[in-house]
């Protein structure tokens, strides 16, 4: 229904647009975290996230040929136009959601990365080096602070428990493969999602279950996916309406 | 007494003042109270900044800027550590911002409104803040001086980004220059009161210049900042908006009008209607993260625990 | 039985049953989990436009919309006023809805993405539920017809206003129109599965259309649906998403693809995430809502306690 | 500071755009309220201001005379350009909030749009006298609702108690008089805001007393106003990228 693209581009734009949806919705918290420690940290991951977000995006406008550069790509396009998963355009919630959420993605994103390190593209190769070494880190914080919200106080383990009930049907999303992905996969550029999927239950679920934490019967009930563009939830619009406000009221400037 | 001679006469001489050495309890109240102050001002000055992460214009501009409020929050660490070994804890000082008890720099209860403003409070926000800070390097407790070193030197690469902002917006569009000039109308009188009220009106001063604790007296380093922000202004090409500027060869610095102490006191004591805001946001993210604090406080005596028990 | 057959006689003859009226329990209870998810549909249906509220492009567009969302939120009142006559309390129904107990249609599961799906909701979901809700205005239950002549009135104007975006989006910009059909693409099988499944696999309708509860099958109401839509999409010079639609001569009426019945029955059980929002959003608006609705309750007994004590 | 205009433009622009932020906040509420009735008086509400605002910013429009519609004037402004009184930009904060800021500013709307019927400007006069009538019952509505949340449970009582702790220094901003004012009211166009005062602060006061609420002491500490520009709070940048987006994303198309 909408014009074919380079699955290449389509599959950097995948990887650009969950990081900078993540990276704004972390961003979000500056200033308002439950303690001095956990703001630089969150702030931290944000700027991580946000440097991952550049590299892929500058390098989808240059796969595309169409002269558009990371900030182009990602001010100047519509919701239908993203391609994230609906996991990181999801509120913040309270600090436990937030951190779930970053869990839930921490986990594929390093399996993620870690595996295009050997990517046939030397680019993507490049950037992976950079970006896993960036989300192990990421994963180690998330992790540890999950168990500890999960095995904490009563009111912890009951909260951080909500967050991944309301979260888990969403990190499904993750898995979907679709030709995109098969594509990618097959020139060995970007591994099929689905070859993660073990590892990626294997671990978070060992860490939930050190957490404390039940893990829910749940999945991914809609057909379309953020990653195609044909889903996203109501959220992706209200974030696009900050994030592009000042090159939307004041298009083609210099800042 | 001996011993506060003794200390007297280290400060004059430069020796620094240590934790465990002795000082006049005033000495040490009156520097709880301006290290907190500090603190609490690096804090609450990551809401207004905090603002614009969500909506700055690329991701470059997101990006320095995240990272510059971030660097607040280190500088409140850096404080609040500075000032509990004074005997003071963190929490403590936290309940009292949060019930009024501390004050913050009321230059944080002005709003920034357009994305000019980012650039006008790297400017003459952090400008003002350096002019106050670079002195207090030579501050005579150790700990706050060794703070105050680590932070002046990020505060004056903020200070830089703030000013790039403004270029970019001066030398812009017109609805850029525009909003350029409306931020610097909207702070240049905040960024003067910043340096507190008339030496002839200010309480504590003479006996923290003796202390060493503060350095300079208000109108001097008012004065400073005048006279470097007026030629930076001019580069810009931006109007300072105060009709009664003007260079005085015989002081050898600019004449310019006083700020609205009425307004400065107001929004001081909280009559302002914005402090409420920034009040509110550090008070929910306390409340709020109550439950946080707790649950990993109880994890961490779980697991310390479960360690003596193996041992 | 002699009753049970005296109330057949009076729905055959198209005579109204009343609340008085005798009625076997089945059919008070099919009548009330209908007129109640009903009900519900139409409030929680106030979710996925209210999105675009705070966004209307123009101040006209803002005022219809607004007045839209407050129409269903009409509807929902005439609704659970309807179902009330049987003896179930509008409060129980919300606590129903709640929990679960109660469904709503599940294509509100479906998220307002553009402004485009504002157009799109209007044209065919409101088309949709017109083609549902006309023959129940002859439904055998006096209360709820009533209500269904009163609602239809509204939505038809509705179902206008919504074609009337489209229109300016399908003839406006390339942009426009892109968008326009991305709305289309993404509600045209969500507006067919609001028919139900297919009759075949489809409970309780024999004896609903025995009871004139239900006046026509799912699919008839899906084949006048269609039927008419599709060249209100031509006239528009959008593309149904759909490659098998064809004229067929014989029928006179269009072949069409089904929806992807697994996904209507996965997102109707809640396993789409999207149904978590909605839910949600009526949790907290009620949690929230408690206080003032138990102060203005206590507020008018106090009232009424008082005049009592005055007369 | 900024450029002089003509004071009936600013002064209509005060009315619009007070009318168009209240009228926004309280559409924010539409399918939220605790109760349906609410839901459906909220947004009755809401669709009076904004029909208000059209009224408004049409004539500011023609009195400006540089071709402007209303909705140029909505949607293309940036914060600095509007004149609203903060009060209306605040954050609808729970329900009681909601109601205490609607009463607080409706009375004074009532006072103002009574006064403007023998405005020497028959459009301003044709105007208020429909407002006017809207207004009335807007303050119907609120006013009853706010005694019976003050004079309901212990619950409601503290809660809107709290509200009206909040709000009150910002109401106080409703009677600033500056140089526009003064022009308008010489000219018989708009009455001096300060003369309205004393009747609302006799109304007002008598009906927070029947709440049983405690008026607080505390004033508008700023020098600078929305009114004339010089002060806003952070929120109503936010409330523009919401309403603005369309317009600012897709310039000059129709809907």
């Amino acid at each position: 229904m909408t014009q074919k693209s380079d699955p290449k581009f389509e599959a950097l734009l995948r990887l650009g647009d969950n990081a900078l949806i993540l990276g704004h919705r972390v961003s979000e918290w500056c200033g308002h975290a439950p303690v001095l420690e956990e703001d630089i940290a969150l702030a931290n991951t944000a700027l991580d996230l946000l440097g991952q977000t550049s590299l892929w995006l500058e390098y989808a406008g240059e796969v595309e040929g169409k002269g558009r550069s990371a900030d182009d790509i990602a001010f100047l396009r519509d919701a239908w136009d993203f391609r994230n998963v609906l996991l990181v355009e999801l509120p913040n919630g309270d600090f436990g959601q937030t951190i779930m959420r970053q869990y839930l993605f921490d986990v594929f994103n390093r399996l993620n990365l870690e595996a295009m390190k050997t990517s046939t593209d030397t680019r993507i190769a490049e950037i992976a080096e950079k970006a896993a070494k960036e989300a192990a880190y990421h994963v180690e914080r998330s992790e540890g602070t999950v168990i500890g919200l999960g095995d904490g106080t009563e009111e912890s383990h009951r909260r951080i428990q909500d967050a991944l009930n309301i979260l888990w049907p969403y990190a499904q999303e993750l898995f979907i493969t679709d030709e995109v992905d098969e594509e990618m996969a097959k020139a060995g550029v970007i591994p099929d999602p689905k070859s993660l999927q073990d590892a990626w239950n294997a671990e978070v679920r060992g860490a939930l279950a050190e957490a404390t934490l039940e893990v829910p019967e749940a999945h991914f009930g809609h057909r379309g996916s953020g990653k195609d563009g044909r889903m996203h939830t109501e959220h992706l619009g209200h974030i696009l309406t900050q994030m592009q406000w000042l090159q939307r009221a004041y298009p083609g400037q210099e800042w | 007494e001996p011993e506060e001679r003794h200390f007297q006469e280290k400060v004059d001489a430069d020796i620094r003042i240590e934790p465990r050495d002795w000082m006049p309890e005033g000495y040490k109240k009156t520097l709880i109270r301006q290290i907190g102050q500090h603190a609490h001002s690096e804090i609450v000055g990551q809401l207004p900044e905090g603002n614009w992460i969500t909506r700055a214009p690329t991701l470059e501009r997101k990006m320095i800027l995240l990272a510059k409020v971030q660097d607040e929050a280190g500088h409140g660490l850096y404080l609040y550590c500075a000032a509990e070994t004074l005997g003071i804890s963190r929490d403590e000082m936290t309940e009292m911002l949060l019930s009024g008890k501390m004050k913050y720099s009321s230059i944080f209860n002005y709003p920034t409104l357009t994305w000019a403003d980012i650039g006008a409070v790297g400017w003459l926000v952090d400008g003002a803040a350096i002019m106050n800070q670079v002195p207090l390097q030579r501050t005579s407790y150790g700990p706050y001086s060794r703070a105050m070193i680590r932070i002046c030197k990020e505060e004056s690469f903020h200070q830089r980004q703030g000013y790039d902002i403004m270029m970019k917006m001066a030398k812009g569009s017109e609805a850029q220059k525009r909003m350029a000039q409306d931020a610097l109308n909207r702070f240049w009188y905040p960024s003067l009161m910043m340096f507190g009220p008339s030496d002839a009106n200010s309480v504590h001063s003479e006996q923290s210049m003796a202390w060493k604790i503060k350095i300079n007296t208000n109108d001097e380093l008012r004065q400073k900042f005048v006279d470097q922000t007026v030629p930076q202004a001019e580069y810009l090409g931006l109007t300072i908006p105060d009709e009664t500027l003007k260079w005085n060869e015989e002081k050898g610095g600019y004449d310019f009008a006083e700020p609205d102490w009425d307004e400065f006191f107001d929004v001081l004591k909280g009559a302002g209607p914005v402090n409420n805001d920034r009040l509110e946001a550090r008070r929910k993210a306390w409340d709020d993260g109550a439950w946080v604090r707790e649950g990993l406080l109880a994890h961490a005596e779980k697991k310390r625990a479960s360690k003596v028990a193996a041992e």
